[in-house]
């Protein structure tokens, strides 16, 4: 009954049936063989991406490990899994344009975004500085899927001084022995192996005595205990090391020289970062929620200041969309993005964060109710009020993070100041 | 209009400061919200004894007859500790409408036993499709015989399932968004055809959505004129808003100086955070969006017992946009200048920020409030 | 022909007619006795204040030196000079509402802005520190207007960092003898007295080593040389001292003990700098202007996102206010103005800058036209445009100083942090 | 969509750079301002040579053929300098109406002699009451015999005073705000009957009041159809905005780097005040800015040449809301930073925010852009 009495007030409104017609504007100019790449990456996805899926990942709900691994499965049989490798190594050879219509479609259609740890993060790091061996084991697998990485960098004393880290790797033989702990640990959940950021060395600067290595979860001594974040959500950790073993033929390059290797890594694929496809996404979802909400006897789409707030948004994400096509042009000009690719985590978490603001407005009274169950798997019962708000309050709350993690804004800010402007 | 503190403004700010330093700090507070019905009744009767809950009630009813300005004390104090006990939705909204709206009798039967902590009183109010229209009414009271039959959906009924009464509005004349053509209703809470479903809110607090299916509510349980509630229920939803504001200045106060302790104490790069300078000129805003918020709200405490009804609104809507500015600033800060931290359960700032964000978005968010204070030039 | 034409377009509108009786929403509640004070108060403005100085005052265009003299002479007469000043050396004894309602009804009725630097900036010190024979000599001519003072702080060197002052004050017999440059000093065209921050000493702490003089800008060695600023006025001044004698009797109190003398005076009066009345008749002015200007057949105060920014606006100045009053009762209550008090500095001059944003955005087109000469007295030609637009451009850009001047607004942050909040 | 400049954009950019660093500084500007109608006709001999003037003219009138992204090269070079040429004015509006509007005969007498700086036009479109709205034509031309007898008055005609020819859009039919009934004309300035009053802007340029009184045009000098002119402007005027976009970039480009010098240089409390953290950011901000501001530019003139109407619209909305918004921040954030330095009139950061104030200013504002982007859902 619930469902129903709602769905009455929501849908009713031909507003809503107006809007889609208008939303076809196309911000992209596109050449013809754009556009026919474009057709057959909207169709893949439609035709990979279930309903249930694209609904999760439109609305924040939980996506499940299988959720993530059965659409990266379907790139990799595609051979769209990694376009942003080098051809060599199974990259797709994609021109600027063409990975970031990939990249906007695959958000559009609803597909979960692919996890980074393995393919944008670990595996370029790998790339550039691992040996033979690590190449031939790791990217395969990770073009696959069949590993599930995560992130060891953050340490409770070391948030944005990451070099402060105290994790201790100690040699013994052919084994590091590392104790310490490391935290905000996205999704270490589902993780068996971490790429890692351990202290070797106590001598000279901080950055100088840590090196890289990859550690296998699944052993004892790693123990995950989850964070409890302010939506309810518990997809950070903790992860604990008590004498972990970790062969010296799982660190990456030389011994204290992983910051090295991390500073290399914060400087590719940032474009990643901006989300644009996935704004855009949001702000179509905006839109047809602000087309359902009744306001004054006509839909809050009509409201004046609130279409103005969406067009400040739309016009940051189109000049957002507009540095990332630069940044990516520079890239494949084999450019590296400069430090001004900075501005591309600053304004896309800007973004991102405005969207969350809007939706959060845009469903008035119900941003109050919260069952945390609501977002589970296996949650069948009927939502309160409208189907579209439940998710939107723990969104805003969850979303505060992008501006904090992955070097916080302020970080950010600070590289600019000093690696461009020269302060 | 004055700017400063009474001696007994002063004297209650200061025993509910205590109240809630000595018996409401965060692991008893995330108790208490683990409690059936969300709150903790041994809190109400100490309220009750306090003569917190008969404060805003009239002296010929067992109460106090403060001023917006006292029970806005109050609740500056209850913010500062994110208080769950239904001050807001028993106090502020229901007893406040059975004393404006209510016959002599009504009052005699049922003032003194609120204040006394012995009825709860809810609002039910709201629906579905409302969103900030007060007038948005979609359920139905059709006389028959002595009584009215109600139909209709209430929805966000804050504290419904603890309530023993619902004070409820329901259209009996004209169309959905028709400001005549409303009535109040006192509806026992255990009338047949009440369907209920409770659930928390993200704040931390208890509402329901209500079905209500052929209830039968006796003539004598209409609150005030027929047809007429609507100017009753704006005036006090105006009071709600500003005493809405308190709650969020203490809550606001709070969260300042949580970030400020915090930053003072954690170290980066070998410092304390709080020494960049950047981080202090960011406390420094929202030390001034707190008092900013503060000094409206007061103003609109002080305005709203005696001024006509556009300097009520301008006063009222300005409070309530500088409030919700203010505290989206000072939450989205917080949690920012906590880092990582400020994400976790764990901490209270999190905590801050959401009732804050909730209080913007009852009773007319910031464009809604923005809006209604720019009709009048 | 030109005014005419512009007149037409201008006034013709009836929505013009409707504002006004719409702003009569009064914001604050006053006692009857409060309004009976705010009644005489107005009076005695409307009687008292020209049209001609009435609209030089509303538009920013340029005040002569005779304008606001035969203003405060008024006021002095009246025996309103010095609404600040203790009762026994010819204060008012007001209220706190009552400064606030005079405030207010000054700047509502278009009355120039009392000159600071004489009744509330020199006067206070002296009270507090000057010697018997000094308060006797300046308090009284401070009252009639008899002098005209400017304030020699800032110098090229020495901005937000005063303490760095560098001119210096050597004793030589019974005079100082004063060299260096002073700058930013306003209004120093005009004045015949500076009170003046000199350095005489350079022995420990740089604050320790300054003292107060006051000097006599008629002398030889006093050079006034105007600075031209973006606007096109010439307001500033630099001031050049060279071997200017100054009487060890116009000292302030003692020697090297003048960085305190200026901190005392900085929190001082700090209520006027929020400016509020000045800001509150501006948005009537801006209000006015909004209803004047055409916008796609209606007038532009109907568009709503321009009306929903006054109303961010007003609701600032309504925190302002709100602040200010409670200042003010502080200060009546024997509380001296803490720290808290920059932010009426900070938020008063946002408030300031905010209304001439909108003003600037409110004429349109007519931004653009600037005639410096049409500021002066005697211009008599017609204005090109409305005739409210004309200094409307000058004016936004001119008040840009607001968030500088005074101690800027970073600093003021900084002040806060430190003072209030104990970083 | 090309993110990348040509080989001819990157030479084209280095050698308008190069006359601004060697031609064009503080000084020499002040001095070309305060000649005889407010600009420098050896330099505009100069980019006749250059083959600037030519640039964005068809090939077959003398031109280069150039793409409004080549333009806008330009422009952005320009920006940097602030130079008061009147490119805008002359062949932005002048010769791009000429070129879209005209007619083959036309275009051949005038396009070369405009591409060769012997001919200079200046538009005479808007009115005292008209705003943003372009299609808020009053100015009236009657149809008598052979010729068009023309009455109104037009406002802010930049360049006009030093103008051959003026091209005047004149309502043929219809009212005040219809987009049909307006068409165009080339007026010689020498005509009898044209009252003018010329005056400096406040970014530095020239501009003038004109009145029309019974001024005859021959109707061979209708530039394109009878009353359908509204398209031919729009377009035109879109063109324009994206150009004085580009100004804007160069001119933002300017203000930061003189900003972050100036923080670097002066010195406070012993330290230049640059090494404050909060001032870094600012910087660091207002580089963004000008960044985005700068995307957005070119997005909207690689937009301009190729797309539909909505395409279009959207587009150079969103470029001129960034710029004004980016030009706000880079004008008032420059001028704070540099303190009271800043406010002189001897220090060139004031005249950089002039200039982007008034490009604001001109052919709608953020307000009227946001509006006009948020019109397409």
């Amino acid at each position: 009954m619930w469902l129903q009495c709602v769905s009455v007030a929501v849908w009713g409104s031909l507003d809503y049936l107006r809007l889609f017609k208008e939303s076809e504007v196309m911000d992209l100019i596109l050449k013809p063989e754009e556009e026919k790449f474009r057709d057959e990456v909207r169709a893949f996805v439609a035709e990979n991406i279930t309903e249930d899926i694209r609904k999760k990942t439109m609305t924040g709900f939980r996506l499940d490990k299988e959720d993530h691994e059965s659409w990266q499965k379907k790139l990799y049989e595609k051979g769209w899994m990694a376009p942003g490798w080098p051809v060599e190594y199974g990259g797709t050879g994609w021109s600027p344009m063409q990975k970031h219509i990939f990249e906007e479609e695959c958000a559009a259609g609803g597909a979960p975004p692919v996890i980074a740890f393995g393919v944008t993060m670990v595996a370029p790091v790998i790339m550039a500085f691992g040996s033979d061996k690590q190449k031939e084991y790791y990217l395969p697998r990770i073009l696959k899927s069949e590993d599930w990485w995560c992130q060891g960098y953050s340490e409770p004393g070391s948030g944005s001084d990451l070099a402060s880290l105290r994790t201790k790797a100690v040699l013994n033989g052919d084994h590091y022995i590392v104790n310490g702990q490391k935290t905000w640990t996205s999704l270490a959940q589902h993780a068996n192996l971490m790429f890692c950021l351990v202290r070797t060395s106590d001598e000279g600067k901080r950055q100088e005595g840590i090196s890289f290595l990859l550690v296998d979860m699944n052993q004892p001594g790693v123990t995950v205990q989850p964070i409890k974040t302010i939506d309810g959500s518990t997809e950070v950790n903790n992860v604990f090391l008590e004498d972990v073993k970790v062969p010296v033929e799982n660190r990456v390059g030389e011994e204290n020289k992983g910051w090295t290797y991390a500073k290399y890594l914060l400087g590719h694929e940032r474009t990643s970062i901006a989300a644009v496809g996935r704004s855009k996404a949001q702000i179509k979802r905006l839109k047809t929620i602000a087309s359902a909400e009744e306001h004054n006897g006509t839909a809050l789409i009509h409201d004046q200041a609130f279409r103005e707030k969406i067009a400040d948004i739309e016009i940051d994400l189109l000049a957002l969309e507009s540095l990332v096509l630069r940044v990516l042009s520079d890239e494949s000009a084999g450019k590296g993005p400069g430090p001004e690719a900075s501005f591309l985590k600053i304004k896309g978490t800007e973004v991102q964060q405005g969207i969350t603001e809007l939706l959060i407005e845009a469903i008035g009274n119900y941003a109050h109710p919260f069952i945390p169950e609501s977002m589970d798997k296996g949650w069948n019962e009927e939502p309160i009020g409208p189907e579209y708000a439940s998710s939107i309050a723990p969104h805003y709350f969850n979303w505060r993070k992008a501006s904090i993690y992955g070097g916080s804004n302020e970080i950010q800010k600070n590289i600019i100041a000093k690696a461009v402007l020269g302060f | 209009m004055s700017f400063t503190f009474t001696e007994d403004q002063k004297l209650l700010s200061e025993s509910a400061d205590r109240f809630v330093l000595d018996d409401y700090n965060f692991e008893t507070r995330r108790k208490i919200i683990g409690q059936d019905g969300g709150f903790d009744r041994d809190n109400w009767k100490k309220f009750a004894e306090l003569g917190w809950l008969a404060l805003p009630i009239a002296e010929e009813y067992g109460g106090l007859g403060g001023s917006t300005v006292d029970t806005a004390v109050l609740l500056e104090s209850f913010g500062r500790g994110l208080v769950v006990e239904p001050y807001q939705s028993c106090i502020v909204l229901g007893a406040e409408l059975l004393q404006s709206a209510g016959n002599v009798e009504q009052k005699s039967q049922y003032l003194p036993s609120i204040a006394e902590g012995k009825t709860l009183l809810s609002f039910a109010h709201i629906e579905p499709t409302s969103r900030f229209n007060l007038c948005h009414i979609r359920t139905r009271a059709i006389k028959q015989g002595d009584c009215f039959i109600i139909d209709g959906e209430k929805a966000i009924v804050h504290n419904a399932e603890t309530a023993d009464y619902f004070i409820l509005s329901a259209r009996t004349e004209g169309d959905t968004n028709d400001e005549e053509g409303i009535t109040l209703f006192l509806v026992p809470s255990s009338s047949s055809g009440i369907e209920m479903r409770s659930y928390p809110t993200i704040d931390g607090l208890r509402a329901s959505e209500i079905c209500f299916n052929s209830v039968k509510v006796d003539q004598q349980h209409v609150l005030g004129e027929l047809n007429q509630a609507a100017e009753y229920i704006q005036k006090v939803v105006d009071r709600a808003c500003v005493l809405l504001c308190a709650e969020a200045a203490g809550a606001m106060d709070t969260a300042v100086k949580l970030t400020v302790d915090y930053i003072k104490n954690r170290e980066q790069f070998g410092q304390a955070i709080g020494s960049f300078q950047v981080l202090q000129h960011r406390a420094v805003e929202m030390l001034g969006a707190k008092d900013f918020s503060r000094a409206l709200t007061y103003r609109a405490a002080g305005a709203i017992d005696q001024s006509n009804a556009s300097e009520r609104t301008r006063a009222v809507s300005a409070a309530k946009v500088e409030m919700g500015r203010s505290g989206k600033l000072i939450g989205q800060e917080g949690i920012q200048l906590h880092g990582g931290m400020g994400m976790t359960d764990d901490m209270p700032i999190g905590h801050f920020f959401k009732r804050l964000t909730m209080i913007d978005a009852i009773f007319g968010n910031v464009d809604f409030h923005k809006k209604r204070f720019a009709q009048i030039i």
